[in-house]
């Protein structure tokens, strides 16, 4: 058993409010994890204190063996693990291409800035040339030049997660890429994850309310509950879990 | 960008003409002098926060050139006047002296309320040898080193006022020990320094310095550190607001067997200083320096505040309005005295010979070599919140305190 | 922004240097002063708009880092004779540093914090220049000696400007570099959200950092190019007023863009010169209009004027089938 | 001794002043997240009403202190009406707004400022008559005027009415809720942006009364708005959050700004309360009053 991803024991507390107590989770190489919970149970804090916008009270967290909590937030990504947003966190005033450009500053050379020269142009050559592959792989190249603030909602999802990819990822941390789609765009997210943990070998962990989704495409799910840990297991075994059919599908389970 | 390169190319070729035709005129006639014109730039503040100080006065300089054309003008020359806006800005001011100079070609250039923003014009006026007659500036710091272009102080300089009430202290009031409240600016530093001199030379000794913010809120930590300097006469130097804020807290405080001893500015109309400040009280100790000559002749006042009526019925002249006389009338007298041979190094020598005894001033304006400030000598006036009363004497600065 | 400024952009600083060696034989000193201003300000107002426009961080502090140049050049030249070339650098560098130190503790600030924070320093700076009478002379304001440039007398327009339009171009370039590579990427991405910046692998901190010391190297130049053209600096002149003039050329032109801060700056530096046509009564309304001007572009314009020309341009070129029209293609899934 | 009670006394007094400006911005800037720099014109705005409704008009004293609230409570709501709304309207990102709020802010205050400034009656100093003249009252050593003792209780009261208000009212309970969830609040019947222009209305007939309590104390001139750095200092000091705070920090500008006139130098009195500002903001980013900042919900 290859755990590539761990939080052991995570408490995360914000003033009386307790997010997550003592959470553990695993997650193993190459898998689709999903993580689910009623609203308020704390998933998107688990992927906050990951990209370390938040500093746990107890617990740790490793990747890949290594202690994600010594780490600075913008050196998360350098390790290996990006993320997208749960709200169109977005750069608003940067275009779609420029938006994959910061997706690659892990990977681009931090050439000095008002050096104009041969080594300059390459470098950005090559970042271009490479955000442009992401925006073919994710259909965005037709809006290349447009700012991120005018794409309609599932294109920002669609650009958040192009962002993500271009650091080239191991571990992929999602929250919640098909709220608010349409079926159409969900079967689109659907192939793209598949597609990525298949063929890429990249790690994803899946903070999503559409159960379309999580059951089609999840290798394991953790479901929370108020911080924490509900029940863990196949997509099918959850389905059936009675605690988690009655803490949380309840009526959600009807319409999936 | 292809357009722009032929506009630009447009543009210059058209400033190279204009520039040869510039060269060529030059060399023809003195700038701003034709045979039946003078051409004089009169500018100051028109906008922004000190427009009390330009109005007023402009109207006023451009009344006195207006009266002057009406009556023929000088030397059978009529005087043009271009005028600016110079929102007492320095950078603003620079352009406005350089239009006037480089554009307008003015024969002299008369203006500026504000020293801090002619100073930053001082060094082109010089370079470029064009005469500056400021209008109402105090301008200690354009006045001081004199320089041979800069003329002004018609309301007499800073250094006048702490000198006057120095003496008025210390000889009149016979204070021993003497507490000084200025403004932490260049007016204030200057007073300050004339009047400390003034006070040392005459055997007394300065007690408290205390130096104000000019937008200072609560006045009490300097009011209290004078009255702990105890002394026998405080000399103020303050602006408007603060002297009325100074005078309350001196009231409050009960200090009022303390003569107080006001510069002019901070009492530009002694009726609504006294409104101000409210407490009647505290004017009983009250006398402050004045350079005008409405309060020993008001008639003298009133002839100019008629013509102003009649040029501009529709603006009631406030307290600075005079303040724009006296420049203007050294000029047109200067004028008058150089015949119809005008350059402007002749303009500078008849300057400094200037010797006017105006019917606005306390004193004589006088320039002379190596002196650039017109006015030396104010009176000193007791003002008990209804009646003035000018003391006696004339208190002159003695041209070295201070410097 | 990424990859190279494009040629005619480069050819334009090229242009801009032409014309400072040339305009001084055509045009009266009136004209060249105001040129010599404009491009000040341009340099200080391209400095303030990499932190204001480019980094989002609304801070105040500029107006100081600009006296700083200003004092720092002059008595660097007056007191120790480092000539110009030497000084300005001097200067500028220590104005950065200055910043950098400002920013350690700055970049822990947000919003209304950092604003007042940063507008107290400024604050306190001209406090500075107002009572250090041994060194600035206080308030009866410097006047400064003329700079030479290589045994080159330098001090009024005419010598000025080539100099100056040399500076600009240089500042000009490197701004047109600085917004296309990762750092100026990484000021954007920072400005629109620091989450999405800090997880792309962006060091939020440092980057706050770097546009604060950026921005004040630029005011510190700003400075320096004030002392080739003016003799005299005074505090007054370093106050509020000055800050919120170049604030206002940024918003009315177009913050977060080059071509919208040169025009912001033409259109206010050249204003009140345009003014002086107007009726004398009509000029005490001005700073009503001031107001008014600022509070109508911030309604109407919400990216400034040049926000409007690029939209309109934009709208031309988009004659065809909008980009909305691309479908979103269905993959087939892996079996 | 006398000297520092003095100045620890009158510290008081200009200290509420401060506060009462401070409250105006703390109030606006907590409903709504604008930093209002036309604070201190609101106040100027509010000074010169009161001049004009007594001397023009001739009003009674108590009319004027009734009417002048009531006119800037226009200026301020209308203006939020006609010009912030719409700016906040097609705001993209948090910054952004702030931005433009801020400079929409300089803009009324230059347009304020411009509008009082073509009338040549303001080219002079002017004082509005006290709420309270007479002689000055001693308490012991100290010395203040009646004037004095009415600015510390108009503040007073202004304060409990603004506490009764905020907690005890349905209105006020509206106005928390829209400054602590705008979205929430509009989900739960609460009318955001009447409840935005109240704000702003309520925040400037509180600078309105400010301008006429402290015109008699700091005089008119179209720019004594410049008061508002002052009152940004208090606000700091307090948080910027909370009202009591406002409170506790004008005060205690007030009192700082006059001990070191006392004990250090007049010179350095401008300079005091950004100084404060900084200090308070180095060694506690949120004031001293003031809540630290929670994580937003990304």
């Amino acid at each position: 058993m290859s755990a590539l991803f761990e939080l052991r024991d995570v408490t995360m507390r914000f003033g009386g409010l307790t997010a997550l107590n003592r959470f553990s989770m695993q997650v193993e190489a190459g898998s689709i994890h999903a993580l689910i919970g009623p609203n308020g149970a704390g998933k998107s804090t688990v992927f906050n204190c990951v990209s370390r916008f938040c500093m746990p009270q107890r617990g740790e967290i490793f990747f890949d063996s290594r202690p994600l909590l010594a780490e600075p937030a913008h050196r998360i990504v350098q390790l290996g693990i990006a993320r997208t947003f749960q709200n169109i966190e977005q750069l608003h005033r940067m275009t779609v291409l420029e938006t994959v450009l910061v997706g690659l500053t892990s990977r681009t050379p931090r050439y000095f800035s008002f050096a104009p020269g041969a080594t300059r142009a390459r470098a950005e050559r090559r970042a271009v040339e490479e955000a442009e592959e992401i925006l073919s792989q994710t259909a965005l190249i037709g809006f290349r030049d447009t700012l991120a603030g005018e794409l309609d909602f599932g294109r920002q999802k669609l650009l958040d997660l192009a962002r993500a990819l271009a650091s080239r990822p191991r571990l992929l941390l999602l929250d919640e890429p098909a709220a608010g789609l349409r079926n159409r765009e969900i079967s689109f997210v659907d192939s793209i994850l598949v597609n990525l943990a298949r063929e890429r070998g990249i790690t994803i962990v899946l903070v999503e309310h559409v159960m379309q989704l999580v059951m089609s495409v999840a290798d394991r799910v953790t479901v929370l509950s108020f911080g924490e840990k509900l029940a863990e297991g196949a997509p099918s075994a959850i389905r059936a879990d009675s605690k988690v059919v009655e803490a949380y599908l309840g009526s959600e389970a009807a319409h999936a | 960008m292809t357009i722009g390169m032929k506009r630009l190319a447009g543009a210059l070729a058209l400033g190279i003409a204009a520039a040869g035709v510039a060269v060529t005129a030059k060399a023809q006639t003195p700038p701003g002098v034709t045979s039946n014109e003078i051409v004089i730039g009169l500018f100051g503040p028109l906008s922004g926060p000190l427009v009390a100080y330009g109005v007023d006065p402009l109207n006023a300089a451009k009344m006195v050139y207006d009266e002057v054309n009406a009556r023929g003008g000088i030397h059978g020359r009529r005087i043009r006047l271009v005028i600016e806006d110079d929102k007492c800005n320095g950078n603003e001011l620079v352009g406005v002296v350089k239009k006037l100079v480089t554009v307008d070609n003015v024969f002299i250039l008369h203006g500026g309320s504000c020293t801090a923003a002619i100073a930053a014009a001082q060094e082109y006026v010089l370079r470029e040898k064009v005469p500056f007659v400021m209008l109402n500036a105090a301008g200690d710091n354009a006045v001081f080193p004199a320089t041979r272009y800069m003329f002004g102080s018609f309301q007499g300089t800073q250094r006048v006022y702490g000198s006057a009430l120095a003496q008025f202290a210390v000889k009149d009031l016979k204070a021993k020990r003497v507490a000084i409240i200025v403004h932490d600016d260049d007016y204030g530093k200057a007073n300050l320094a004339a009047a400390k001199a003034v006070v040392e030379r005459l055997g007394g000794q300065v007690v408290a310095q205390e130096r104000i913010p000019p937008a200072i809120a609560d006045i009490t930590a300097p009011v209290l550190n004078l009255r702990a300097s105890k002394p026998d006469a405080i000399l103020s130097g303050a602006y408007p607001a603060p002297a009325v804020l100074l005078a309350q807290k001196y009231g409050e405080f009960g200090m009022t067997a303390i003569p107080l001893l006001q510069s002019t500015q901070g009492m530009p109309t002694p009726s609504v200083y006294a409104k101000n400040v409210g407490n009647p009280d505290a004017l009983k100790n009250l006398y402050h320096t004045w350079s005008f000559n409405d309060i020993a002749d008001e008639a003298l006042h009133k002839k100019w505040v008629d013509m102003y009526k009649k040029y501009y019925p529709d603006r009631e002249p406030g307290p600075f309005m005079v303040t724009g006389i006296p420049s203007a009338l050294a000029v047109v007298d200067t004028l008058q005295r150089m015949g119809r041979d005008l350059t402007r190094e002749k303009f500078v020598e008849a300057m400094e010979k200037l010797n006017l005894k105006s019917d606005v001033m306390t004193g004589p304006l006088q320039f002379g070599p190596g002196r650039r400030d017109a006015l030396r000598s104010v009176v000193v006036v007791k003002f008990d919140g209804k009646t003035q009363k000018v003391m006696p004497g004339i208190f002159a600065w003695n041209g070295k305190d201070g410097n | 922004m990424y990859g190279a400024p494009p040629p005619k952009q480069l050819a334009a600083l090229g242009l801009l240097v032409l014309a400072g060696f040339v305009l001084p034989h055509a045009l009266p000193d009136y004209f060249l002063y105001i040129g010599n201003l404009l491009m000040m300000y341009a340099v200080l107002a391209l400095g303030l708009d990499i932190l204001l426009g480019w980094t989002g961080q609304f801070a105040f502090a500029h107006i100081a880092f600009y006296g700083f140049g200003i004092y720092a050049t002059a008595l660097l030249n007056m007191r120790l004779g480092i000539p110009f070339v030497l000084g300005m650098p001097i200067a500028a560098a220590v104005a950065a540093l200055i910043g950098l130190l400002i920013a350690l503790p700055a970049t822990r600030l947000r919003t209304v914090y950092l604003a007042l924070a940063t507008y107290a320093f400024a604050e306190c700076a001209q406090w500075v220049f107002r009572t250090w009478d041994s060194v600035t002379r206080g308030p009866d304001g410097l006047r400064m000696s003329a700079p030479q440039i290589f045994g080159y007398m330098v001090g009024n327009d005419r010598d000025a400007m080539p100099v100056i339009a040399i500076i600009l171009a240089v500042m000009l370039g490197a701004t047109l570099y600085l917004v296309r590579s990762r750092l100026g990427r990484a000021f954007c991405a920072v400005r629109d959200s620091e989450h999405v910046a800090a997880a792309s692998g962006i060091d939020v901190k440092r980057t706050k950092v770097l546009a604060f010391t950026i921005s004040a190297f630029y005011a510190g130049v700003a400075g320096g190019v004030y002392t080739l053209f003016q003799s005299f600096v005074h505090p007054d002149g370093l106050g509020v007023w000055t800050l919120v003039l170049v604030l206002t050329m940024i918003v009315v032109g177009g913050s977060g863009t080059i071509g919208g801060v040169l025009l912001g700056v033409l259109l206010l530096g050249v204003l009140p010169e345009a003014l002086r046509a107007a009726p004398r009564g009509l000029l005490v309304w001005q700073e009503f209009a001031y107001g008014l001007i600022l509070i109508l572009a911030i309604m109407f314009m919400p990216r400034g004027l040049w926000g409007l020309v690029i939209y309109r341009l934009r709208r031309k070129a988009r004659r065809g089938p909008p980009p909305q029209a691309v479908p979103v293609p269905a993959l087939e899934r892996e079996p | 001794m006398s000297l520092v009670l003095q100045g620890v006394a009158s510290g008081v007094v200009t200290g509420c002043v401060y506060a009462l400006v401070a409250l105006s911005l703390v109030i606006v800037y907590k409903a709504t997240d604008v930093v209002n720099f036309a604070g201190g014109e609101l106040v100027m705005i509010g000074a010169y009403l009161g001049l004009l409704l007594l001397l023009w008009f001739q009003l009674p004293y108590i009319a004027m202190f009734a009417l002048v609230p009531v006119a800037v409570f226009a200026v301020g709501a209308l203006f939020d009406r006609i010009t912030l709304r719409k700016v906040g309207g097609r705001a993209l990102a948090k910054h952004v707004d702030l931005v433009s709020f801020v400079v929409a802010t300089i803009g009324l205050s230059y347009l304020l400022k411009g509008a009082v400034r073509v009338v040549p009656f303001t080219e002079e100093v002017r004082r509005l008559p006290p709420l309270f003249s007479g002689p000055p009252v001693f308490i012991g050593d100290v010395v203040l005027q009646r004037q004095d003792l009415a600015i510390i209780a108009v503040t007073t009261m202004i304060m409990l009415a603004l506490w009764l208000f905020f907690e005890r009212t349905l209105l006020g309970k509206a106005l928390r809720a829209t400054s602590q969830n705008a979205r929430a609040a509009a989900l739960v019947g609460v009318p955001v942006s009447a409840m935005r222009m109240a704000v702003w209305g309520l925040a400037s007939a509180i600078a309105g009364i400010a301008g006429v309590l402290l015109a008699p104390k700091l005089l008119m001139t179209p720019d004594m708005g410049a008061v508002v750095m002052l009152a940004f200092a208090a606000a700091i000091i307090g948080g910027f959050s909370s009202l009591p705070g406002c409170v506790v920090g004008g005060i205690a500008l007030g009192v700082i700004q006059n001990l070191v006139g006392i004990f250090i130098s007049p010179q350095a009195i401008a300079v005091t309360p950004f100084f404060v500002i900084m200090l308070v903001l180095l060694f506690r980013p949120e004031g001293l009053f003031g809540e630290s900042l929670a994580l937003k919900k990304v």
